[in-house]
């Protein structure tokens, strides 16, 4: 499973455990999909254990932080490397998503 | 000095569960040959996963008759990729839309381009007989 | 089901000091490529670095000016090296003597030839237009 | 440099670090006689680090137990993994060797 998923109070946790691609990215989609219709509001996603994410994950990405946001929901991301920070600010996502260096920081800032 | 090269070769079915496999191949082989970490663990495999991709799903639209081929040329001055698909072809560069300009930036799809554009040294891309190929040019 | 293969090309000077390198190229893919531990920690790295060495010391003479070019490939059904040389060639069976008889287990050489026939499960030759090549046939 | 070379009162002890092949054979053949010049007899190689050997690696070994057996010492080897035990065996230099399971129990049996 690439993907684990946990709560800490009202946060729901996601960890992308390896690359975040064309391969595993709509199952990604998917359980966050059913995450928000469960009810969930805050999620926060994990990149510790990521190398890099390609332009369909980077899209999956955009286009759950506007459903979340459509249900009032927030996404925030967390512990990107300095290559997926790279990607980011490439693709200027850095200025559309909630970076925070780690999961701690992201947590409070909820 | 003598002719000394590296060439790796793959082809397999069109479906989007092998493009990991094929990327880390290649990422692997980088490493080995000490190319930076830069090369080895962001442009090569973001590049590359995006033409394997585009070629599974765009190029052969994931017909499970066609297959795609990778070969990965590494000499003393350039690290060379092509990708084979069994497509038509496409103009890249007409196709490229920067996806960081405001009426963009949300939408789901069309950064895979702009990301190969963005890390590559060149790009190239021929018409054979047997489809399309895409050649991804990252100098030493 | 559709054609699947992985294959490697490697081309480097007449110099032993390369054989490790290369050895470790073709094992480490074929440890990505899930080969059962005997095939890519012990058949493979030594048949292969005993074609390399022979290509090089034998082969090529070590002639600076000479390269040794090496193709693997990987299929469903078997692995395949190849090895190629610029010399004239040899007659391998001819040339593989039991280095276990008594009167031979004290002789520092003529073990290479002995290990590659029995890590192997083929070993073909060609004499071509440049050279000679030894092709190592595992099957999976 | 793949090889390491300390003494134990009066044991050479040999480490070899990484595989025992055509491109490095030539300098643990040198530094082992090398030894045996400056008078050492008693040899002890360990392969803890060695994956795998190949046919001019197993020559040098041979020789030099021959060279050192010229000057009334031993040889001994320590510490093969099975492959490099399959070696050994398809080779018959098993029969040739004195081989033990580890450093310790070889420098016991000097
Ligand atoms: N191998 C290919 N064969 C045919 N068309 C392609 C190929 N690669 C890319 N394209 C075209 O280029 C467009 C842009 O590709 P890309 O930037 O990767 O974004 P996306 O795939 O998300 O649309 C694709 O929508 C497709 O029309
Ligand atoms: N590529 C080659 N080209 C020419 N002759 C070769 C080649 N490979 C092996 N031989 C011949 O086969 C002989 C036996 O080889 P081998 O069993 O590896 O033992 P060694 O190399 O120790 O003599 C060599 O001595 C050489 O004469």
């Amino acid at each position: 499973m690439p993907f684990s998923i946990k709560k800490q109070e009202d946060i729901t946790l996601i960890d992308v455990e390896g690359q975040l691609i064309v391969g595993n990215r709509q199952e990604l989609k998917q359980r966050v999909l059913d995450e928000l219709e469960g009810g969930a509001r805050k999620f926060l996603i994990n990149f510790t254990q990521t190398g890099y994410i390609d332009s369909s994950g980077l899209g999956v990405l955009v286009s759950l932080s506007k459903k979340i946001r459509e249900h009032g929901g927030e996404l925030r991301l967390s512990d990107l490397n300095d290559d997926l920070k790279t990607l980011f600010e490439l693709t200027k996502l850095d200025t559309l998503f909630l970076i925070s260096e780690n999961r701690e920081k992201a947590i409070e800032s909820f | 000095m003598s002719r000394q090269f590296v060439a790796l070769e793959l082809e397999f079915p069109s479906d989007v569960g092998q493009v990991e496999r094929v990327v880390r191949l290649a990422t692997d082989l980088c490493r080995e040959l000490k190319f930076p970490h830069r090369v080895s663990d962001l442009e090569l495999p973001v590049a590359l996963s995006e033409a394997v991709s585009n070629a599974i799903l765009r190029g052969n639209k994931e017909d499970p008759l066609k297959t795609v081929r990778v070969r990965g040329i590494v000499s003393d001055s350039a690290l060379i990729f092509e990708v084979y698909d069994q497509g038509e072809g496409f103009d890249l560069h007409e196709c490229i839309a920067d996806p960081t300009s405001p009426d963009r930036i949300t939408l789901e799809g069309g950064r895979g381009l702009y990301l190969m554009d963005q890390f590559l040294d060149k790009i190239e891309q021929e018409i054979t007989d047997t489809g399309h190929v895409v050649r991804l040019i990252l100098n030493r």
